[in-house]
């Protein structure tokens, strides 16, 4: 078992991090609303991999309960939000999430 | 028998509530009968109370002073006041001059003012202006007093305008008003200065207050020169003159009253009445001389160059009241006094045969217009010249005597010549050619324009006021009231014989002066030379306060109507409103727009963190 | 976990059951006042509970652990009980937003029960939220919010007869909820993360146990309390998180935005109260100024936008944005004794009010719908005037229908934080906490962010009286509501008046937990 | 050896930032699977091989199929990538990526400040120590997760609903 | 109980004038004068302590009413009434009745509404004038100004929304500013003693730190000049007034202002007295400027009535003067002005309204000569306008004069520029009657057609105004009577703040002057 030459809680930490700033940078930049909903489950499995991450660092098993529940939240999620997508692209023919902008002022 | 004293400015008083209650109670407007009937009679019993009072107890006893103590006006911390009253000589002979030529003029409106629609309001106008004046000379304290000068100060306001639908007259109104104000305000800073040295504000008290303590002389100086202010807007003195001209725009009696004999008087009496303390400052008392000096040659010039008749008899006023304030500064209180009355006199007679005239010529003033009357209006003529011969003081009429001891006066005060004599000669020699000028332009020489419908329109109501005051203003020199018990006794050496003389000679002078100009203006006409046209407009005052004050003060006024302050806060609500637009414009509905200021806020979170 | 513990969170178990027995209901028969009826049953039980829960805690302890993830307090049980009280009102709200709309004798494909799961899911999340003493319930309670939420949001979308344009309205705020709260979601779990990792514990009594060991500066930590606290000002609707607000409040069915504005933001600040002072952040001074500096910004910013706003709704939305940041004034010095009750107090103010004006609007909007549906009433207005979410159409409406203008108005006298109103109390309690904390600033923004939305408030209060308008060409002349929104409106009314008169009544309550 | 942990971090890394800058979407998914299951894979090096499971079962399998249904079902594939592209400009991306960058770089500074050196030793957490947590200390909140996935479901029965009077209406859809 | 009765009639009356109003078109009116006869007739209980000053024990209250209404706060529902609440009582009452009589036939729609706004008002204010509770001062002190609200913005003129929220936001605004100075001194009462109270009394007895006593002064400061209003705070008062409806700015003049006086009198002073005296010189500059700041944009007005409303500015300015020369004279000169300014004003604003109502504008450009046609409403304007120029004789004199003899003695310059504010006084007043009533008649209004409506004051009116017309004769020539009421509250708050500066420079001259007087007296008769 290699877990004892495993990297340090830093490098989770970082990898995370980069990882949500990517998907919340995506987000950001993506007009495709399937693909703002792709970046968003990156950014929900940056923060499930830092609780599994810092779990490991402490050695108990909250860190991953608790990445089982953020999973159980994604799939719930992503479940209303494809319903959404659905209903959006069924009235507007598209999936440009700029078209979605009649709320403003 | 004092008590009827307080019933003295009661009576005009009852009369003006009489006059003023009657439509709330009846819509028809009562006849002009009745009118006259409460308005000259609340006055003339008035009058007759005095007369009753000055001989029963005043002659027999001069040094008499009666107080009438009515009710506690205030009595906050140390300041008591009571609606007062005091009479002592000086007060009686005003109370005299009110009522006795009130009465008079009261009369003559009667037949003046017929068949004005407004007769009742005339009336009751001058009702409450007497009873005002009353109080004003009856006070004990000097609140009581200037309610009384502010009194005044208002009928005179509403009489000026009392023929409201000329534009004109409401103008003169409010200009009278206002630099009457001026004075009256710093009158009450005077006031305010008095009760702050002296803790007190009643006559008698302050005189004793300022008489016995070492009070500081400096307070005292600005106090006097402060009430001097008072007086010199009130009395049309230098340098607010400009609103007596303008205020011929009322009926002539009134001018006769108010602006003759009366009212514009009050200013004299107000430093007769405090002359205990301005005998405690050199510099006041100089500064009422000069004042005087000052303003009896500025208006006696003016009055050469005028063409209105009522004009030239406004800026006689102002030079007789000249004459009082120069006697005053000189400390010939009784002098002042004299010629105050005297003037009421001659004044008023004068004031009120212009009247006629310019009834005769159905309101007609410009003398220009006007000339050979004499045979027109032969009555009116004899008055006018009795009035005109007062007024230039030639000997052995009123005004002679009563001028003569201010000129007297002038002279010995400053041991022998002095600019102060000499201003009061030169005046003398301008009052004989302004005086005789009118005389000549409107009765003698050949007719003018208007002079050819003239129909005499005296009646008897108009004759017999003008009969009296023709009579007191010859024989009024004989009647110089003893005022020692309030000013002391004044004694002085006579001067030399030629001093006597040229004050005698130069009403005379005068005289054959203003037959040349009269004959020559009669021929040239309103034509006037530059300085005759500067005299004319008084000097420029008029001009310089229109330019120096009144515009920029309109023009201030004008550019700040909208508040300037008030655009401070438009500017905020503007500025909210800019920012609310900014802010909205960011709720554009875009989500990827929310998405990136969502991140900027995280951003700017964890920033304060990272900066700590 | 023992019996006592159950006992200890009764209303959740009788929402959960509420809910498993409304499906069963709804999935043999379909029926709408029949779920309502199950519905506001199940509320009124929770609440019940609530007090029974309370007097078994009087006796004994003062709190009951539940297995490490609840802790049930008096204080929750009063949040409990005040959320479970606003959901009732949305119950009737949601009736009457209903009735017509989603009409299955109309249309046989309508729904409306599944919006009575939906409120019932996110009142158990609610409840567990102000019950929660771990991160694993504050998230999972927080998300079944959100959860049931968008389709809440997004009901008008389908099963309901509204006209289209509210239904993309509907639809566009369910995304746009979802997209940035999910994101606002994903942002929390990274900083319960972190916290995690700087702690080793996920239970606020673990953490604070750890708090003396893990020094105070640890910026881990620190990170992840400030990601958390962005997180919870994004549901707060907080400047600069607010963003979301106006449109999503504007977009949802008027009972959703009611939920979201009151239920939504009353159960996170439960948490944020336990939360704070469990851990006793209030020491943290970059915490606070972080909530100062959002307070100040919510207070202005919220204020200056609402200030030209037409729309009602969104004019709401900016209001409650600053409300919430009034809320955190008295917020920042909840470690006393008092501070707490002045955030509580305010918040009952601000439920009550928003929940009134939420309400009028709906129902006002509702009979307008009613008349559309009948084919009285233009369905895509033209005018301004005639559409019901617009300032406009509140011109003269106090002669139209005093009572429910009335109603409206004392809804905003309260908001502006007029005396004889809960409001005025409300704003009372906030300033005596600034003095009391001496954030002079704050109490500035305060002054001015009230004098700001004075003006909007009046604004509407007064086209509300507007004579000019009293013809009554309008198809609409007057605006007739259900029985139901009339009790409503009475309760919320009264309740606005009476602790706005008598304000000692509800101090004693509170003070009683 | 960190080795294998860097490797699969470039690869999480570099798959992900295909993601967000791929045009099509098929081809992005892919990649998204390819990222997660490089998680997958950093989860069993830090010792959770439960989580690892977990990642591919529902993260790269269950989520990501059902993405994939629905861009099947609007038909995003090769057509859509020119219209990707037009929406993909510099102008576009670079003001968000300052942003993302902005953030990362301050979680960075916050992160490595490095008050993180309690323990540096990993620990092995089995299926059956996450199992036990899951159903004593945490059974609760296993019934708030069900509760969660029952909202889901109502949720998305009710949005996703097609209803007849919908394709009427649909031509006149604003 | 006194107090409450009246409080509730004027809320009971309000609330059943509104009730009635689908029964009864016209009998809100009746409704109101019935109740405010009501109160009035309460009035009268005091009847028994006008003559005898000071003659209670316990303080100087004549009555008082407490009861706990928020004791988490220390709050009571406490009133009280001393001798200036009774003439501020009497005034507003007063004020409320004439009026409702002025303005009886100017309502024509949604009377009941407001009837009911016009007693809340005056309920609310009558509050205000009672309450010794400061929470309790504070909820009526914005009790009362909901309903003027809607009386301007419902039955004002054209830009009355803008008037309605300028003059609502600036009062509330600044009242939040005096809600945080109350809670703060309750606060620090609170810390220093443990005892939680908003009883004016007890706080009286609060220690402060001077830095925070100026602090807490200066949030009731500008609560108060915004309402007195003082410079350059007065801007909502012109819009307000030209917007309002007569019976609306007869309230706001002759009542509302006043509150802000009252406040400055009432709590200001006795609280605060040595932040007080060390602001007194700017207090007296800004109300010095106001008074001639005031008169000089009264005279630059095309718009009746704005002049009034900026003359008011103008004679408010000479209250505050007079309330901060801290000088027994001078306060006892700002009561007096309170109220007489309330009586002249009020009348000019209704007799404005008159005008507005019979010819249809207030636009001093487009009148003119309206002496020939209304005679008597000219007189009685006339009446007014010189009251409002201070003439001797009306109470305005009185108050005047007195504020500036007191105020001369603490501080010369400042009262002098003060005193030239009595010239504007007379400038703007003059051009009011000389525009309006003077002049030649315009031609719009000689023809008798709408002969109903440019009919003469009424007997209703004629009597109304001149009641007022005959109170100011009264008080100017007989003001003692109200000298002596207030007296007992005046001495006692300069009391306090002489309490804390024996020494002060103006005082031991006082003295100096004293002695000079008493030296003297036995030579003066």
């Amino acid at each position: 078992m290699p877990f004892e030459t495993a990297p340090g809680l830093e490098a989770g930490v970082l990898l995370a991090s980069i990882l949500f700033c990517l998907g919340l940078a995506g987000l950001m930049m993506r007009r495709n609303i399937i693909f703002m909903l792709m970046c968003v489950e990156i950014c929900t499995n940056a923060a499930a991999l830092m609780f599994v991450v810092a779990g490991a660092h402490w050695g108990n098993a909250d860190g991953q309960v608790m990445f089982v529940f953020v999973v159980t939240l994604a799939a719930a999620e992503v479940a209303i939000a494809l319903a959404l997508v659905l209903q959006f692209y069924h009235r507007k023919h598209t999936v440009d999430i700029d078209q979605l902008n009649e709320l403003r002022g | 028998m004092q008590g009827l004293l307080a019933w003295v400015p009661l009576l005009p008083l009852i009369g003006f509530l009489l006059l003023v209650a009657i439509p709330l109670f009846y819509s028809k407007e009562p006849s002009e009968k009745f009118v006259t009937a409460i308005g000259v009679g609340s006055v003339g019993i008035s009058a007759l109370l005095t007369a009753i009072v000055a001989t029963t107890v005043f002659w027999q006893n001069p040094g008499e002073v009666v107080n009438i103590a009515l009710w506690q006006w205030m009595l906050v911390d140390n300041l008591e006041l009571g609606f007062n009253f005091h009479v002592d000589w000086l007060t009686l002979v005003m109370l005299m001059i009110i009522t006795g030529v009130g009465f008079l003029i009261h009369l003559y409106s009667a037949g003046y003012m017929r068949e004005d629609p407004d007769f009742r309001r005339y009336f009751a106008y001058l009702n409450l202006f007497v009873c005002a004046m009353l109080i004003l000379v009856m006070a004990d304290n000097l609140v009581l007093l200037y309610l009384g000068w502010e009194g005044v100060g208002l009928c005179s306001y509403l009489l000026i305008g009392f023929w409201y639908k000329n534009p004109a007259n409401g103008a003169a109104a409010q200009k009278a008003f206002i630099v009457t104000r001026i004075g009256d305000t710093a009158m009450a800073i005077g006031l305010f200065l008095l009760f702050f040295e002296f803790s007190t504000l009643n006559i008698p008290q302050l005189i004793s207050a300022a008489d016995s303590s070492g009070a500081n002389s400096q307070i005292i100086t600005v106090a006097t020169l402060l009430l001097l202010g008072g007086a010199v807007g009130k009395s049309a003195q230098l340098p607010l003159q400009t609103w007596l001209p303008d205020a011929m725009a009322g009926p002539t009696p009134v001018s006769a009253l108010i602006h003759a004999a009366t009212m514009v008087t009050a200013g004299v009496y107000l430093i007769a009445r405090m002359h205990p303390l301005y005998m405690l400052s050199e510099t006041a008392m100089t500064a009422v001389a000069v004042v005087g000096a000052l303003t009896l040659l500025l208006a006696g010039f003016s009055a050469i160059a005028q063409s209105d008749i009522k004009r030239v008899l406004a800026y006689s006023t102002i030079s007789q009241i000249g004459y009082m304030f120069l006697a005053l500064g000189v400390g010939a209180w009784s002098g002042a006094i004299f010629h105050l009355m005297t003037h009421a006199f001659f004044k008023a007679l004068l004031f009120l045969s212009a009247g006629s005239v310019i009834l005769s010529l159905h309101h007609e003033q410009n003398i220009f217009t006007m000339g050979g009357l004499y045979r027109r209006i032969p009555f009116t003529f004899i008055c006018f010249a009795i009035g005109c011969a007062c007024l230039a003081a030639l000997p052995f009429t009123s005004g002679f005597y009563s001028k003569d001891q201010i000129l007297l006066r002038a002279w010995e005060f400053h041991d022998g010549f002095n600019s102060l004599w000499l201003a009061g000669i030169l005046g003398a020699l301008v009052t004989g050619i302004y005086s005789f000028r009118v005389l000549f332009l409107v009765f003698a020489g050949s007719e003018g324009s208007s002079s050819s419908h003239c129909k005499d329109a005296n009646n008897t109501v108009m004759r017999v006021p003008l009969a009296i005051l023709a009579t007191l203003a010859l024989f009024g020199g004989m009647l110089a009231p003893p005022l020692q018990s309030v000013f002391g006794t004044q004694t002085w050496e006579h001067p030399a014989a030629w001093v006597e003389g040229v004050a005698i000679a130069m009403p005379l002078i005068g005289l054959v002066i203003a037959w040349g100009l009269s004959r020559q203006q009669q021929k040239t006409g309103e034509k006037r030379s530059p300085i005759m046209q500067f005299w004319f407009s008084g000097w420029g005052f008029d001009w310089l306060y229109e330019n120096l004050l009144a515009k920029p003060f309109r023009n201030l006024a004008r550019l700040n109507h909208k508040d300037i302050i008030d655009s401070i806060y438009k500017g905020t609500a503007a500025f909210s409103q800019q920012l609310n637009s900014l802010l909205s414009s960011s709720q554009n509905g875009q989500i990827r727009w929310y998405l990136a200021t969502f991140a900027a806020g995280s951003i700017l979170f964890l920033a304060l963190l990272v900066a700590l | 976990m023992n019996a006592q513990e159950l006992f200890g969170i009764l209303p959740l178990l009788l929402v959960s059951a509420g809910i498993v027995i409304l499906l069963l209901q709804v999935s043999f028969w379909r029926g709408h006042v029949g779920a309502l009826a199950t519905t506001i049953i199940t509320l009124v039980l929770a609440g019940i509970s609530c007090f029974w829960v309370a007097g078994t805690l009087s006796t004994g302890a003062s709190s009951i652990q539940v297995t490490g993830l609840l802790l049930v307090d008096h204080t929750s049980l009063f949040f409990a009980l005040l959320l479970l009280l606003t959901a009732i009102a949305v119950c009737i709200m949601g009736y009457s937003y209903l009735r017509m709309r989603c009409n299955p004798k109309v249309n046989s494909g309508s729904y409306p029960e599944e919006f009575y799961i939906l409120l019932l899911l996110a009142m158990l999340g609610a409840t567990t939220l102000v019950f929660a003493s771990h991160f694993a319930t504050f998230f999972l309670g927080l998300e079944l919010i959100s959860l049931a939420l968008y389709p809440m949001l997004g009901f008008a979308v389908n099963g309901d007869l509204s006209p289209q344009k509210e239904q993309l309205q509907s639809l566009e705020s369910a995304i746009k909820y979802l997209l940035l709260s999910a994101l606002s979601t994903a942002l929390g779990l990274f900083g319960i993360a972190l916290i995690y990792s700087a702690s080793g514990s996920l239970s606020f009594s673990g953490i604070a146990s750890h708090m003396t060991e893990l020094s105070q500066t640890s910026t881990l930590f620190a990170t992840g309390v400030t990601l958390l606290l962005i997180s919870v000002a994004f549901k707060l609707s907080l400047v600069p998180f607010h963003i979301w607000t106006p449109d999503v409040y504007q977009g949802a069915p008027t009972p959703t935005t009611a939920l979201i504005a009151t239920v939504g933001k009353g159960a996170v600040i439960g948490f944020l109260l336990r939360f704070f002072s469990t851990l006793d952040l209030y020491e943290s001074q970059v915490l606070i100024d972080m909530l100062s500096i959002a307070a100040v910004a919510s207070m202005l910013v919220g204020n200056l936008l609402a200030l030209m706003q037409t729309n009602i709704k969104r004019l709401l939305a900016y209001s409650s944005i600053g409300h919430i940041g009034y809320l955190i004034v008295a917020f920042i010095i909840g470690k006393s004794t008092f501070g707490t009750e002045a955030v509580i107090y305010y918040l009952v103010a601000y439920i009550i009010t928003t929940l009134g004006a939420f309400a009028v609007v709906g129902l006002i909007a509702d009979s307008v719908e009613e008349k559309v549906l009948n084919g009285e009433y233009p369905e895509n207005p033209t005018l301004n005037s005639e559409n019901p979410y617009q300032c406009d159409f509140y011109r003269g409406l106090l002669w139209r229908s005093p009572w429910l203008a009335g109603c409206m108005a004392a809804m905003l006298l309260s908001l502006a934080g007029i005396p004889l109103t809960i409001g005025f109390i409300g704003k009372f309690y906030i300033f005596t906490a600034g003095i009391e904390g001496q954030l002079w600033i704050l109490l500035a923004s305060v002054v001015i962010g009230s004098a700001l939305g004075l003006f909007y408030y009046l604004r509407l209060l007064l086209i509300m009286v507007q004579r000019d308008n009293i013809v009554t060409e309008e198809p609409s002349g007057s605006v007739q509501i259900a029985t139901s929104g009339n009790l409503l409106l009475i309760i919320l009314t009264g309740a606005l008046l009476v602790f706005g008169i008598f304000p000692q009544l509800l101090i004693n309550w509170i003070n009683a937990l | 050896m960190n080795f294998v942990f860097y490797l699969t971090a470039a690869i999480a890394i570099i798959s992900t930032i295909m993601v967000i800058f791929h045009k099509n979407a098929v081809h992005a998914l892919l990649y998204l699977v390819t990222s997660l299951l490089a998680v997958a894979v950093i989860f069993y090096q830090f010792g959770a091989p439960l989580a690892a499971a977990l990642e591919v079962i529902i993260y790269a399998g269950a989520i990501m199929v059902l993405i994939i249904f629905v861009i099947m079902m609007l038909n995003q594939g090769d057509s859509t990538v020119v219209q990707e592209q037009a929406w993909l400009q510099p102008t576009t991306w670079v003001g968000p990526a300052i942003l993302s960058a902005l953030l990362l770089v301050q979680l960075i500074l916050l992160v490595s400040s490095g008050q993180i050196s309690s323990t540096q030793t990993f620990h092995y957490i089995g299926p059956k120590q996450v199992g036990i947590a899951l159903f004593s200390h945490y059974v609760l909140a296993v019934e708030l997760a069900s509760m969660l996935l029952l909202a889901g479901l109502v949720g998305a029965f009710h949005l996703a609903r097609r209803r007849k009077i919908d394709q009427g209406d649909s031509n006149n859809a604003i | 109980m006194t107090l409450l009765a009246i409080i509730i009639i004027l809320f009971a009356g309000g609330i059943i004038a509104w009730l009635s109003e689908r029964y009864l078109q016209k009998g809100g009116r009746w409704i109101s004068l019935v109740s405010l006869l009501l109160a009035a007739l309460l009035l009268v209980n005091y009847w028994s302590y006008l003559g005898t000053p000071q003659s209670v024990s316990g303080g100087p209250w004549w009555d008082s009413l407490q009861a706990a209404w928020i004791p988490r706060f220390g709050i009571s529902f406490h009133l009280a009434v001393d001798g200036l609440s009774f003439l501020m009582l009497t005034l507003t009452i007063a004020m409320g009745i004439f009026g409702l009589v002025m303005t009886w036939n100017d309502i024509n729609f949604r009377r009941g509404f407001f009837y009911f706004n016009f007693l809340w008002t005056l309920a609310g204010v009558v509050g205000v004038f009672t309450a010794i509770d400061l929470f309790l001062f504070f909820f009526f002190w914005e009790v009362m100004l909901i309903p003027m609200l809607f009386l301007i913005a419902v039955w004002g003129y054209e830009k009355r929304i803008y008037a309605a929220i300028k003059f609502f936001i600036f009062t509330q605004a600044s009242s939040l500013l005096m809600l945080i100075a109350i809670v703060g001194l309750a606060y620090i009462h609170y810390r220093n003693s443990g005892q939680l109270t908003f009883n004016y009394n007890e706080l009286l007895g609060a220690e402060l730190t001077a830095n925070a006593a100026y602090w807490l002064m200066l949030g009731f400061f500008i609560a108060f000049i915004v309402k007195l209003p003082a410079l350059p705070f007065h801007t909502w008062l012109p819009d307000a007034h030209t917007q309002a409806p007569t019976a609306g700015s007869i309230l706001l003049a002759a009542i509302l202002l006043k509150t802000g006086a009252y406040g400055l009198l009432r709590f200001n002073l006795p609280l605060f007295p040595e932040s007080s005296m060390a602001f007194a010189p700017v207090a007296m500059t800004i109300g010095a400027i106001s008074v001639i700041y005031g008169a000089m944009l009264a005279f630059a007005q095309r718009d009746m009535k704005r002049l009034v409303a900026y003359s008011s500015v103008s004679h408010m300015g000479f209250v505050l003067l007079g309330l901060y020369a801290l000088d027994t004279i001078a306060v006892q000169g700002a009561v007096m002005q309170m109220i007489a300014h309330g009586l002249s004003t009020a009348a000019l604003f209704a007799l404005v309204g008159a005008l507005q109502h019979r010819l249809h504008t207030r636009d001093m450009q487009q009148l003119g000569g309206v002496w020939a046609i209304l005679p008597k409403l000219s007189a009685v304007a006339l009446f007014f306008a010189i009251a409002s120029l201070g003439l001797p004789g009306l109470g305005n004199f009185v108050a005047e004069f007195t504020v500036l003899v007191g105020s001369f003695r603490s501080n010369h310059w400042i009262t002098a520029l003060a005193a030239i504010g009595l010239i504007g006084a007379a400038l703007y007043a003059l051009l009011m009657m000389q525009r309006v009533f003077f002049g030649k008649l315009r031609n719009q209004f000689e023809s008798p057609s709408e002969s109903g409506d440019t009919a003469d004051l009424s007997l209703r009116e004629s009597c109304a105004l001149l009641s007022l017309a005959l109170l100011l004769v009264v008080i100017g020539l007989r003001p003692q009577p109200i000298f002596n009421i207030s007296e007992p509250t005046v001495t006692q708050a300069i009391a306090e703040i002489k309490a804390v500066a024996p020494d002060q420079n103006l005082l031991s001259s006082q003295s100096q002057r004293q002695e000079i007087l008493i030296s003297t007296g036995d030579k003066s008769p």
